[in-house]
């Protein structure tokens, strides 16, 4: 009798969510492994940018706890100039993949013609080459005194009028625009192909052409989905690190090749890490703003 | 042969400031059994750097070294040098945990390692290395006899022979000629291999006194020397490559020579060497030497404080020192400088760098060169 | 009724657009300076690899030579590089799958807590600096002895393939219709049969180009390989980057057509999943 | 207003034939509804009607004038998609306004007419709401509204209430009749669904396979099918196959030893016939009589307003009457006679 009235007196459990519990399962081994191999080193980066290495004149260190790495990265020239230059990299390499890698999505999506078919063989072409070996590949074609040099000189170019692209930031815009146009071009294949052919008929049908089309219709419809596409390859571009090292100028240096000197040549992990962060935060800005576009589609 | 492999080895550096507390390495095959101490068998011999520097090993020197005295080595290679920190926390766990048999008798790496405080490695002596007498006292002396010199090289200057007929003798030359013939001179940046670091600390020696870098410990105060020098080097931009560009890379300079982009450049003596026996180079690019000369460094190998095969690392270091196993140093593949003296070379491995002067200035980098890298980015990148 | 719209403007700036023959002819031209632009770099290199001498100005080399390609391919290291980055890759992929299906299901399916932040901490391995990040990791690699292993490596590859695969796998499940799913369940199928048997052969184009994209990121690795991986584990780009820093240009080039070669071979395999429906089947849709 | 005509319009695929040399006249402000099963090739007609698609042959015209090669934006057509196909970036306002505005019309013009048109198809308020917040039915408005408000000729649409439910496809039946009666304009109509096409259409064509079957209001499809596929797709018929026989009095088709008495005109003795009778021309006796029919495993079907009594037969197969909701099986055998009963030529069953 005892045990009856017990029992009546818990009361209802909520259900158990098989569900939820599933998932937590499921989720679980990659947040372990992301928890241990990212998450961890990712804190001890942060705390190692806080840690402030002092040098007495003969040479020992001595070591504390302060915000004088980030303070040197607000007010060092060179610095600064590095984070522009990444910045200005940045933008510039995304503009241009994201015009043409739009072009050739255009002409998958639309197109009929051999040339389409041309184009859906080679675009993919880089995806598969190394980042290395494209950058090797972009000097010897690019350099003065290079291959496409060498071409336009059989042809009457005076030598020395073929401008400076290796070791410029221009050498880095070109091969980054090599190197990513796979990937912004199959993302906004699959963004245009996800707008259906009825919507772009009714603008015909009301008297709308190509042009306006493109300018009214395709282009706004696939801004949101190709937004998360260049916020993914500005983060590429912003942490890249072999192909500003191997093309790039000496100075300004991309954050990624000044954040290496800084570690390996002038063996200071302490303001390595402080850049590290600082491009973090950098790309938490766009990570941030690509999440709530993921959001914001899921909720349509 | 590691300086102009710096830039392959980012970060590994990086990790001996962040990880001096950390290193737990594994000490996989220490072995304790007692010492051989009549006769060893065998050695244990680890080793860093180039493909060259590997061929020399394992095609040269080792089956001659294992023929002359019956000796196995067990050679395990560093692939230009990158692992070189995780081998020394290899070395200092033996040494922590008290172990008297090391796993490694002989270690050829960065100079830096045999100097630290850890003090890991065997002061040599000639009693124990006859022909360490041969060798020239101040490379022995740059690392307190903690490790042997066996082979060195160091920056030349290449030039292009048909544009260039009789090139400058003395910094101050070369500098002139710069300017008399812009845009036809080069220098790596000096963060991205040797080469490049050279012209730059030569311009530092010529505001700031030698001596003071060769004979004493680290100063801070000798670097208010070196405004002086990045001024000059800063002002010397417009007459260099491109008005102001400065290759990646020691090869990065080679490259521009090959192209013919420039005329003249610094150069590894030793790479320069291989790349026109092995035709990478037009023949028409000679090498030489200024007066005095630019920065060299040789390569050592040292033998650790408690290694098993003491006898065995002695008696190997012996071999190597030897005139006729010099000689494939100097005239093989590898085209290096003997770590002997050159009085002691035959004659055929002395014509070998007829246009270059063989003599070089040491540079004691370490502190000195992190500044001088970052500095050199600051005040004269551009 | 309302009037009669007037007629459009005749004549745009932008005619050339609606004109389909100059449409047709500008898509020539824009195709041609493509395939120039990605396959004559290429082809320079090839030509690189069998260049005995090639000086400026010569616009190919001057003497031919197998010589470059005999001493990479008699280098018993390179052999070892190569075997051992095309046995890290697939191990690598599969062990990405493993982890990262599962929580792709979990996302695109159950009712995960947290999704969102969760969402946002997968995020995390592409926006901190992988540079940053790897040295960070390599000092725990010291602490934990997974330096210079070969788990080591396979791990640190992981990192960038786990999250990309994990992206994928979760917009093509959400691609497919529940109900599916549903139906399995109500003919009796456990969860788990339900999903191998329904699920998994639906979303498989979309693992199969997932999977391709992992074993390509782990071909590609180098940076982080480098610091992790040495001595005795050298995979091929890291041997690429040493010869590309010292002056092995022929042998560079010989190397890099040896690394390109078995990707571009997976490229004419793996053709017909890359349409862009099934490789972008998530990349925006996550 | 505007007069449409189809001139031996062709147009195939690879390998089928979609479109297969339909003629068609439309009437000034006439609604005319296209009507068949899916891919009978309704949808491509409409689709060459507006220019989207170019016909292998034959000509379009509209009001005489060839508009053959006209793309789309030239045709003084608009249509109304299955999807409704509003831009999903667009307010209800811009998306009406977008056609307005590429013609460069006045701020206050464009608002003016976007407004009127909204009243028009009856959802005045909505302008600043996106697609994504109406219902159903209110984008079917909207798109009716950005197709009329150009002021297009000829009004095309294609299966435009597909997607509704079934009560709301009812009202927008009568709404999209209501509209098209009002602005007069003349007016094709894709649809699936007899019901649509019978109570909207002034004219409906029925297609099959790629071929016009038969063009006539309602009461002519149904009353006096041209086709046996037109008999069996419109309502529902017993079908049945034999020979015709007109040696008697009157013309019989044979269906293996039975004879049942039919109309044929024009078809020969001795041809293949299908023969088609509606269940309402059927008619149930309770005991044997000439040219009725004995019916085995009776069972009855209840529709609320009437009843459907199924039943075979062993040279018919399957029959069914429509009977009255009072109607009752007993235990005493039941028989059928066709009252009026069609043949067509051919043996073959039509199929959709």
């Amino acid at each position: 009798m005892a045990v009856v009235t017990s029992a009546r007196a818990v009361p209802r459990r909520r259900r158990f969510d098989r569900s939820r519990a599933a998932g937590v399962l499921l989720v679980l081994p990659s947040l372990v492994y992301l928890t241990l191999f990212v998450f961890i080193p990712v804190i001890k980066a942060f705390a190692t940018s806080f840690t402030v290495r002092d040098r007495d004149d003969a040479g020992n260190y001595t070591y504390r706890v302060g915000l004088d790495n980030y303070a040197q990265l607000a007010t060092s020239d060179t610095l600064r100039a590095n984070v522009i230059f990444t910045v200005f990299i940045a933008v510039t390499s995304v503009a241009i993949v994201f015009v043409i890698a739009y072009v050739i999505a255009l002409a998958l999506r639309f197109g009929k013609g051999p040339t389409a078919k041309l184009l859906g063989r080679i675009y993919i072409v880089p995806l598969f080459i190394p980042s290395v070996i494209a950058s090797y590949a972009m000097i010897t074609f690019l350099a003065n005194h290079g291959f496409v040099d060498g071409i336009l000189q059989a042809f009457g170019l005076p030598d020395g009028a073929f401008p400076k692209i290796v070791f410029d930031w221009k050498g880095i815009v070109i091969t980054q625009v090599w190197l990513s146009l796979p990937f912004m071009t199959v993302l906004l294949s699959s963004v245009l192909l996800e707008i259906s052919d009825s919507l772009i008929e009714s603008a015909r049908d009301v008297g709308a052409s190509s042009w306006q089309i493109f300018r009214h219709i395709v282009l706004p419809l696939s801004a949101p989905g190709a937004l998360i596409g260049v916020t993914f390859m500005f983060l590429g571009v912003i942490g890249g690190f072999t192909v500003p090292y191997l093309l790039g100028p000496n100075a300004p240096q991309m954050l990624g090749v000044s954040m290496v000197y800084y570690m390996t040549n002038y063996f200071e992990p302490y303001i390595a890490s402080t850049q590290a962060v600082a491009i973090f935060m950098l790309s938490l800005v766009a990570a941030v703003y690509y999440v709530r576009q993921q959001f914001k589609r899921e909720i349509r | 042969m590691k300086r102009w492999l710096r830039p392959i080895t980012p970060i590994v550096a990086a990790l001996i400031a962040v990880t001096a507390c950390g290193g737990s390495a594994p000490n996989a095959g220490v072995s304790d059994r007692p010492s051989a101490a009549a006769e060893d068998k065998e050695l244990v011999f680890y080793s860093g750097g180039d493909t060259n520097v590997q061929d020399l090993h394992v095609k040269q020197i080792i089956p001659a070294f294992e023929k002359a005295t019956g000796i196995k080595v067990t050679f395990t290679f560093l692939e230009h040098g990158t692992g070189a920190q995780g081998i020394y926390d290899r070395i200092k766990a033996q040494s922590d945990a008290g172990k008297t048999q090391w796993d490694i008798d002989l270690w050829e790496s960065d100079t830096g390692y045999y100097t630290r405080p850890d003090n890991l490695f065997l002061q040599v002596a000639e009693k124990d290395i006859p022909n360490l007498a041969k060798v020239p006292k101040p490379t022995l002396d740059f690392v307190q006899n903690k490790a042997v010199p066996y082979r060195g090289s160091s920056v030349v200057l290449a030039y292009n022979s048909e544009k260039v007929p009789s090139p400058p003798q003395t910094y101050d030359d070369l500098l002139a000629w710069i300017k008399a013939n812009p845009g036809k001179f080069a220098y790596n940046e000096p963060s991205t291999g040797g080469s490049g670091d050279a012209f730059v600390i030569s311009m530092i020696y010529k505001y700031s006194d030698y001596q003071k870098y060769v004979t004493q410990p680290f100063s801070a105060a000798n670097e208010k020397d070196w405004d002086a020098a990045f001024a000059a080097l800063k002002a010397l931009a417009p007459s260099l490559y491109s008005k102001g560009v400065y290759p990646k890379g020691n090869a990065g300079t080679l490259d521009l020579l090959n192209r013919g982009e420039i005329w003249m450049g610094s150069v590894w003596s030793d790479q320069s060497t291989q790349a026109l026996a092995a035709g990478q180079l037009p023949k028409t690019v000679k090498i030489t030497q200024i007066n005095p000369a630019f920065n060299g460094g040789a390569a050592y190998i040292g033998i650790t404080k408690n290694a098993t095969h003491k006898q065995a690392a002695m008696k190997y270091l012996n071999f190597l020192l030897d005139p006729a196993q010099q000689s494939f140093i100097v005239t093989g593949a590898m085209s290096g400088y003997p770590g002997i003296d050159w009085q002691y070379m035959p004659s055929d491995a002395r014509s070998r760098f007829s246009g270059a002067d063989k003599e070089y200035r040491l540079w004691p980098g370490g502190t000195y060169g992190q500044d001088m890298q970052r500095l050199w980015h600051e005040k004269v990148a551009q | 009724m309302a009037a009669q719209a007037p007629a459009m403007p005749a004549i745009r700036l932008s005619w050339w657009i609606d004109d389909p023959r100059m449409r047709r002819m500008l898509l020539r031209l824009f195709g041609g300076a493509l395939a120039v632009f990605i396959g004559i770099p290429l082809l320079t290199l090839v030509l690189w690899s069998f260049a005995g001498e090639w000086f400026w100005p010569n616009l190919i080399p001057t003497q031919w030579s197998l010589r470059w390609w005999q001493e990479v391919l008699e280098n018993p290291r390179v052999i070892d590089a190569m075997v051992l980055s095309f046995t890290i890759a697939p191990v690598v992929t599969f062990l990405t799958a493993v982890v990262a299906i599962p929580a792709g299901y979990a996302f695109a399916r159950l009712d995960v807590p947290y999704r969102r932040t969760l969402l946002l901490l997968f995020l995390i391995p592409n926006a901190f600096p992988r540079i940053g990040l790897y040295v960070s990791l390599a000092v725990l690699y010291y602490q934990i002895g997974l330096i210079d292993t070969y788990w080591g490596v396979v791990f640190l590859h992981m990192i960038g393939t786990l999250v990309y695969m994990t992206w994928i796998t979760t917009a093509t499940f959400r691609s497919i219709d529940p109900h599916l799913e549903e139906a399995a369940r109500d003919a009796g199928a456990s969860p788990l049969r339900a999903f191998f048997s329904v699920v998994l052969p639906l979303a498989l184009p979309g693992i199969i180009v997932a999977s391709l994209f992992s074993f390509l990121a782990s071909v590609d690795e180098a940076q982080g390989t480098l610091i992790v991986g040495t001595p005795h584990y050298i995979t091929m780009p890291v041997l690429l980057y040493t010869l590309i820093s010292s002056f092995q240009r022929p042998v560079a080039a010989v190397f890099s057509v040896l690394l390109a070669l078995p990707s571009l071979l997976l490229l004419v395999v793996a053709q017909r999943y890359l349409h862009s429906e099934y490789v972008a089947a998530g990349l925006g849709r996550v | 207003m505007a007069e449409v005509e189809l001139r031996h319009v062709t147009k195939g695929y690879k390998d089928t034939t979609a479109v297969d040399d339909v003629s068609l006249a439309i009437k000034d402000r006439e609604f005319v509804a296209l009507l068949g099963p899916s891919g009978c090739g309704k949808t491509t007609t409409l689709r060459m009607l507006a220019g989207f698609i170019r016909p292998d042959a034959g000509q379009i015209l509209i009001d005489g004038r060839g508009v053959t090669d006209l793309p789309p934006e030239h045709r003084p057509t608009a249509m109304v998609f299955q999807s409704y196909a509003l831009w999903p970036h667009m307010t209800v306002a811009d998306n009406i306004a977008f056609g307005l505005r590429l013609r460069r019309l006045p701020q206050a013009e464009v608002a003016d007419r976007t407004a009127r048109m909204l009243d028009v198809v009856g959802l005045p308020g909505v302008t600043k709401r996106y697609p994504s917040q109406l219902s159903g039915g209110q984008q079917q408005r909207v798109a009716l509204a950005r197709a009329l408000v150009l002021g297009p000729k000829i009004l095309l649409l294609d299966e435009p209430l597909s997607n509704l439910d079934a009560k709301l496809r009812v009202r927008m039946r009568d709404e999209i009749r209501r509209i098209q009666q009002e602005l007069q304009i003349t007016t094709v109509y894709v649809t699936h669904d007899q019901e649509e096409a019978l109570t909207m259409a002034d004219r409906i064509a029925v297609m099959n396979r790629g071929v016009l079957q038969q063009v006539g209001d309602a009461l002519d499809i149904y009353d006096r099918p041209a086709t046996a596929f037109v008999a069996d797709f419109i309502g529902s018929s017993n079908l049945l196959t034999g020979t015709l026989r007109l040696a008697g009095a009157r013309p019989v088709a044979q269906v293996g030893d039975a004879r049942i008495p039919v109309e044929a005109d024009g078809l020969a003795d001795g041809a293949a016939v299908t023969v088609s009778a509606r269940p309402e021309d059927m008619e149930v006796l309770r005991e044997a009589a000439p040219d009725a029919f004995r019916l085995d495993d009776t069972r009855l079907v209840n529709f609320g307003a009437y009843k459907r009594l199924l039943g075979r037969h062993p040279a018919f197969g399957q029959l069914e009457a429509r009977v009255p909701k009072a109607f009752r099986l007993g235990d005493e055998p039941v028989y059928l006679r066709f009252t009026r009963a069609r043949a067509f030529a051919g043996d073959e069953r039509p199929r959709g």
